[in-house]
């Protein structure tokens, strides 16, 4: 699933020939785990939190589209997961009201045809500018529409904005979609569906021209293509889908309101593509597994968890930038040549030190935060079941040494490591199965 | 303490549901869901805060029913999607009362969530009392068996207001300036209804509606007010919009009162301060510090000696658990559906005066004497100052409860 | 009407300059690395919050000069050991490590200095009503604050027109690529932009803060305003933001001076069955009303239709 | 006269960069078939003559005609999509895609699949022979799964000159092709680009006066900006204005 595509070239060294299976293996084993999570995982908590995850992930999909497939950075990707959200919840009122036989699983539809027209809509302007210039001009129609959003109070339903009833419409084999897992498995079918849909797209001429503009796009227009209408079709497309996700973060909660479709919403989107990783089809997928997982489980360990959340990103992008993805796509040239055994070793030396450098940062960063914030309830805390007093001084000599020589050890330790890598994908190459 | 064991709870209540509530069953677990980070979590913790002291203050004497309080915070961070994830952690984690109060989208959307839940999980129910939100549309439209509210909305507080305000007879000319959103809508519609209805000689000079937290520089609003030659301005601004708004004002030397629901708020006193605008900024609340009633002094004392950078103390949340407590006493069940009957209602002797208030049974809103008190220097006689400014809020009027009575059109559907 | 015309100018010219002195910093950064940087707002809030500390024990004037020196010093600091092992992975990674930045720096003001607005004061000397129009007060701050704003402009202007700092600085505005061809450091032009980007947003901080309301969260308030100011002046153009500072200005306060709609142009809507709702939202809009939002309707105008801005040299 | 219309021809063709003026009214007519050089000094104008013809500049003045249509100021994919393809000076190739990629997006539009999304890329028989050719021609066939990126600069050169002809273009312009290779390489490429352009219009700017001289049917001297000499190689050389300004300069 990356970008080197592997055509089959009867007569080339490694020419493959596609059969079922290892064509549609990933896919067969997806909709197995997808079939079976609500089975091993079966809290509410669990089911709600899965079930927001299968949105995110056609959301951070969508947004994918444009940024790592066809290069352009936009700050409005939430309007029109907002809008297809609204359109939506409209949609299931008028059903209910006027006994439209509808069943509530293609009503997420109704948001994907929103997503679209507001996509073709927006995107007849914006994308006649590449670059920043599309950048900006995405931030200004979020702001416009998020602020229009509360200006049309009887549209967006103002600050509360517009409650549905799922349960209300026509139930087809008996699926009244009151309880929640009938929910997850409406998610998740139309989670496969798009996901398999965007994959897809990747696969056709144009989803190859959008690489092409995305590297070069120059290039693109000196061999017959008009960026400007790649960018488009992109822009709306990925529309398409963010709609779908909308409709069906409107199915899950049953309200939709002005704030998904504002820029914090935008700025969650980019955050989750991007440290899962732009580059792969699969990252924006992990990354909004791992970030949704952040946002509803972070906020229970620390109350400071933004600034958790603020040096991860920092980290990431210092440490890891192609994401989350990117970093397992460098192994798999190891894996198949069956060197990843020279690395694993470095890597877990890596990891302690690692691991011993961060606690000792969060140690610091919650003692200070017991003793600045949570002055009224006196020094004494608890970190990781370890009781202390937060003004003693030797939690700090800890907490500084833990930091201090985790952190050097860990430079050391990656040094060595990615030495190691070097060498491994080095003799990799020199057994020919790599490029 | 909690903080660090639900990291493990978490993971345990992914895999299953069953590992969760065994925990502690003799405990009675209230459920806070506010924001307790970001910008909102500086109001959000003060109600935290505040449960806390109650809940200490209750377990020191035994308990409710024998059964200590357990309060467990959950962070919303002000968005209603995070705030109903939060709630099914809750429920998941044996919670089966929610405690609400900032932003009334967050409570529309527990209202409309704890509605469904408890028709679609027959038996298992939950019930939402919000001490904050005050959106009329809460109690009216929107309005649900399993949602209780605390503080005065934003009718309830406009009658009030506007009861106190005509036997004002140097008020002649009032301008209203809202935050453009269903919130400063109802606010800014029910000043109109209702001054038109009691003073119909008053002239509205000005309705204007800005954008939400939009605005850096209020000098063109300000500039409008006094070309208009109002005496009187109300707003239901808060947060920044409130503070800069006056500020501006204190810089433009505008001379006008301000009428306002949230001057009291968090950073409002030290706005006004600055802004030196003494004894011109009113708010009506249901209760405020220098009120001369001896128990409700001594609480704040109690409670501002352990927590002394809290600038702000809210009674309704002393009426919202005490009503609880007492409901479930009366109802000898911690069931959500045992003991809501009895909140409906209730009359109860509240925290601020000990004067008596009423759980309306028709829209589950709280009624209770509500209080216009104005910003400025104090006397001998009014110990409590607010934010460290010196100034604090002096009571010009008690508003009884017959004047504060507004209509419903809440229809409640609840099958017993 | 010469009243409303008059204050409107005078408030719009004030605004602007306030919002000239906020975006500076950020014209310069983001002109010049072309970084989208969403921690300008961060920095803005560190001059606020330090000018407040120095001011409790030095008073306003030592916080004026010492918190944009501290703050720019951070600015070098968080360039050389942060963005710049960013800068090879392209500008999104850039932004986001802003993105974090800002996270980190919110949380971080919460721990010190609370959640709760702080009481940043008006220094005494400047805490008079400087004139007075129409029975209308002026302080002597906000004169300060436009003065200020001046200043700041035609030092930059100065500098970068009549230095040799300022002549690579130009070069690089308009051919970033030749100044690392013609043997300047780059790198270190970066991290001494950057840090006096941060000194101006801090600037900035210092003499807002008073002004407005100093709370750990106004830099996520001030929103995205800032880079509407550098977009719609152009890319690389001082003057242009300058230019776009007072123009946004003008527009929102005469805006706000308005209150014309659709509904007072023609006529209330004639009533028709459900649409009418929906409808009369838009209809008896007042100009007023969405005057905040226009800056961003003029970005995406002017984006379309001159993307170079009003005085850029190049696009994007 | 009813004679065809030439290929390509330029009348009075001009390009201002400010108060420049880079090309200062160039006259040339290329009938079909031709294979065409331009040469001239460095900064004569030569690129910025391509940029004109291809649409990556709009000229100032003059007109451009393309089979007797007027193609100035046309977007470079319009133009593109007339049958005329161009490969750069500087390597313009799409980095981060693989070189079967970056041979197969060439080929797409030609082929007809436009901005198509609802076909497999990978079952389109006929565009995968065609780029299994292009490849085979450029000799980059045992390279096809590495990013373009990652090729030598000789790789990319020839993969440069792959990209404009992949779509099949029957006007050909070669911004000097064989810059910077090697002997051996240069070879390879000449014999390519006599390959490529049977049955087509080429029009070439090259250094190399060896491949000019052996390649060129016709050859055009461009100076300043203005065209002094356009004629067989064996007349420019004998044209004393060219040793003047040209060879006396570049050769002796």
């Amino acid at each position: 699933m990356s970008d080197i595509a592997r055509p089959p070239l009867p007569g080339l060294p490694s020419g493959r020939a596609g059969g079922v299976l290892a064509t549609y293996g990933v896919w067969i084993a997806a909709a197995v785990v997808l079939a079976v999570l609500p089975h091993v995982f079966a809290s509410g908590l669990a089911l709600t939190a899965m079930c927001l995850m299968g949105t995110m992930i056609i959301f951070a999909l969508s947004y994918n589209m444009l940024l790592g497939q066809t290069g352009l950075l936009s700050f409005g990707q939430a309007v029109f997961f907002g809008l297809g959200g609204f359109l939506t919840v409209h949609a299931m009122n008028v059903a209910e009201s006027g006994g439209v036989p509808l069943p509530l699983a293609v009503f997420p539809l109704f948001g994907g045809v929103a997503g679209l027209a507001f996509g073709v809509i927006f995107g007849a302007v914006s994308t006649r500018r590449a670059g920043t210039a599309f950048a900006m001009i995405t931030l200004g129609v979020a702001e416009l529409v998020s602020s229009s959003a509360l200006i049309l109070r009887h549209f967006f339903g103002g600050e509360e904005g517009v409650t549905t009833d799922r349960t209300g419409l026509v139930h087809l084999f008996g699926l009244t979609f009151g309880p929640q897992i009938q929910v997850y498995y409406l998610i998740a079918v139309w989670c496969f569906v798009s996901a398999a849909a965007m994959y897809a797209l990747t696969c056709t001429p144009f989803g190859r021209i959008c690489n092409a503009v995305r590297d070069n796009p120059e290039r693109a227009g000196f061999i017959g293509y008009d960026t400007q209408t790649v960018r488009f079709i992109s822009f709306s497309l990925s529309g398409l889908f963010a709609g779908i996700a909308g409709g069906l973060a409107a199915i899950n909660f049953e309200i939709m309101n002005a704030a998904q479709l504002g820029l914090a919403q935008s700025g969650t989107v980019i955050l989750m593509t991007y440290i899962g990783g732009v580059g792969d089809f699969v990252g924006p997928i992990i990354g909004a597994i791992l970030v949704t997982y952040l946002q509803v489980a972070l906020s229970d360990v620390t109350d400071v968890w933004q600034l958790y959340f603020g040096l991860l990103f920092i980290g990431m992008v210092i440490f890891v930038p192609d994401g989350i993805a990117g970093l397992l796509a460098r192994q798999r040239p190891l894996l198949l040549a069956r060197q990843l055994h020279r690395v694993a070793p470095f890597y877990a030396l890596a990891l302690v030190p690692g691991l011993a450098a961060i606690t000792g940062l969060s140690m610091m960063i919650e003692m200070t935060n017991q003793l600045a914030v949570h002055v009224s309830d006196g020094p004494a805390m608890a970190f990781l079941y370890v009781p202390f007093d937060a003004d003693a001084p030797l939690p700090w000599l800890v907490a500084a040494t833990l930091l201090a020589a985790g952190t050097w050890l860990f430079l050391r330790a990656a040094r060595a490591a990615r030495h190691a890598y070097d060498e491994a994908l080095a003799a990799s190459r020199a057994r020919g199965r790599g490029p | 303490m909690r903080k660090g064991l639900v990291s493990t709870a978490f993971a345990l209540s992914m895999l299953g549901s069953a590992a969760m509530p065994s925990m502690a069953e003799d405990t009675l677990k209230i459920g806070y869901v506010d924001p307790l980070s970001g910008g909102g979590a500086s109001i959000g913790q003060i109600g935290l805060d505040q449960l806390h002291f109650i809940a200490d203050t209750v377990n020191a004497k035994g308990g409710v029913l024998g059964s200590k309080i357990e309060i467990i915070a959950y962070d919303n961070k002000l968005s209603p999607q995070a705030s109903l994830v939060q709630v099914q952690k809750a429920i998941d984690e044996g919670v089966h009362i929610i405690v609400q109060g900032n932003g009334s989208a967050v409570a529309a959307a527990i209202e409309n969530f704890v509605a469904k839940y408890n028709e679609r999980n027959p038996g298992k129910d939950i019930v939402y009392l919000n001490y904050a939100a005050i959106d009329p549309i809460l109690t009216n439209q929107s309005c649900s068996y399993w949602h209780f509210s605390w503080d005065a909305n934003v009718d309830v507080k406009m009658e009030a207001l506007t009861n106190f305000m005509k036997s004002r007879a140097d008020i002649k000319k009032v301008y209203l300036i809202d935050q453009d959103y269903s919130f400063g809508h109802s606010v800014a519609d029910a000043a109109m209804r209702m001054l038109k209805a009691k003073r119909p000689d008053i002239q509205i000079v000005g309705n204007e509606f800005h954008p939400l937290v939009k605005i850096t520089d209020f000098s063109p609003y300000v500039a409008k007010i006094r070309a208009s030659g109002a005496d009187t301005v109300i707003t239901g601004n808060w947060g920044q919009d409130l503070a800069l708004l006056i500020k501006a004002a204190g810089d433009a030397g505008l001379k006008v009162n301000w009428y306002t629901f949230y001057a009291g708020g968090a950073g409002g006193p030290t706005a006004v301060k600055q802004a030196n605008l003494p004894d011109q900024v009113f708010q009506v609340t249901e209760g405020v510090n220098n009120i001369d009633y001896t128990p409700a002094q001594e609480t704040a004392r109690a409670y501002m000696a352990r927590h002394q950078s809290d600038p702000v103390f809210y009674p309704r949340m002393f009426n919202l658990t005490g009503m609880l407590f007492k409901a479930i006493e009366e109802a000898h069940s911690t069931d959500p559906g045992k003991f809501a009957p009895k909140l409906e209602g209730m009359k109860y002797a509240t925290f601020s005066s000990g004067e008596e208030g009423i759980m309306r049974k028709q829209d589950h809103q709280f009624f209770q004497p509500l209080y216009i008190s104005d910003f400025g220097p104090l006397n001998a006689k009014q110990p409590f100052d607010e934010e460290h400014t010196g100034w604090g809020w002096k009571v010009v009027a008690q508003i009884p409860v017959k004047d504060t009575v507004t209509t419903t059109t809440c229809k409640m559907t609840h099958s017993e | 009407m010469v009243e409303i015309v008059l204050i409107s100018a005078l408030d719009g010219v004030l605004y602007g300059m306030l919002l000239f002195l906020m975006a500076s910093g950020l014209t310069v950064i983001f002109s010049m690395m072309g970084v989208l940087n969403f921690a300008h707002a961060s920095f803005y809030m560190l001059g606020a919050f330090f000018g407040f500390q120095i001011s409790r024990y030095l008073g306003f004037w030592a916080g004026l000069v010492a918190a944009p020196l501290l703050v720019g010093g951070l600015g070098t600091v968080v360039e050389r050991y942060g963005l710049r092992k960013v800068h090879r992975h392209g500008h999104v990674a850039e932004l986001l490590f802003t993105f974090g930045l800002a996270f980190v720096i919110e949380d971080l003001v919460e721990m010190v200095w609370g959640k709760l607005p702080v009481d940043y004061r008006v220094p005494p000397s400047l805490d008079f009503p400087a004139f007075t129009i129409f029975s209308g007060n002026y302080p002597a701050f906000k004169v300060f604050e436009l003065l200020t704003a001046i200043a700041i402009f035609a030092a930059l202007l100065l500098v970068v027109k009549r230095t040799r700092v300022g002549l690579i600085v130009q070069a690089a505005l308009s051919h970033p690529d030749m100044v690392g061809m013609l043997g300047h450091n780059v790198d270190r032009i970066f991290m001494l932009v950057f840090g006096v980007g941060a000194g101006l947003a801090a600037v900035a901080g210092v003499i807002a803060g008073p002004a407005l309301v100093t709370q750990s969260n106004m830099a996520g308030l001030l929103g995205p305003i800032l880079f509407v100011v550098v977009v719609v002046g152009g890319l690389g153009s001082l003057s242009g933001a300058f230019l776009a500072s007072l123009l946004i200005g003008l527009v929102q306060t005469f805006a706000v001076a308005s209150n014309a709609s659709l509904a007072g142009a023609f006529g209330d809507l004639v009533p028709s069955g459900w649409l009418q709702a929906y409808v009369g939202d838009i209809w008896n809009v007042t100009v007023a009303q969405v005057a905040p939002i226009l800056p961003y309707l003029l970005l995406v105008l002017i984006l379309i239709f001159r993307p170079r801005g009003l005085m850029g040299t190049r696009e994007s | 006269m009813t004679s065809p219309a030439p290929a390509l021809e330029l009348i009075g063709l001009r390009k201002k960069f400010g108060a420049m003026e880079i090309i200062r009214g160039v006259n040339l007519a290329i009938p079909s078939g031709e294979r065409h050089a331009v040469i001239g000094p460095n900064g004569a104008g030569k690129s910025t003559l391509f940029h004109l013809v291809s649409g990556r500049y709009r000229p100032s003045g003059g007109s451009i005609r393309l089979r007797g249509e007027d193609i100035a100021g046309k977007a470079p994919q319009l133009i593109y999509r007339r049958g005329l393809s161009r490969s750069f000076q500087v390597t313009n190739i799409f980095p981060r895609l693989s070189v079967w990629e970056n041979v197969r997006c060439a080929t797409l539009w030609s082929m007809g699949y436009k901005y198509s999304f609802w076909r497999n890329v990978e079952r389109l028989a006929d565009a995968r022979r065609r780029t299994e050719e292009i490849l085979a021609e450029i000799n980059l066939l045992d390279r096809w799964r590495l990013p373009a990126g990652m090729l030598t600069y000789a790789e990319q050169r020839a993969l440069e000159i792959g990209l404009a002809i992949a779509g099949n273009a029957d006007i050909l312009l070669l911004d000097e092709p064989t810059a910077g290779m090697s002997r051996a390489e240069t070879e390879r490429v000449v014999s390519l680009i006599r390959r490529v352009s049977e049955k087509r219009t080429l029009l070439m700017i090259e250094h190399d006066m060896g491949v000019v001289f052996d390649l060129a049917d016709r050859i055009s001297v461009l100076v300043y900006g203005e065209v002094i000499a356009s004629d067989t190689p064996k007349r420019v050389k004998a044209n004393a204005a060219v040793q003047q300004a040209y060879l006396g300069i570049e050769v002796a």
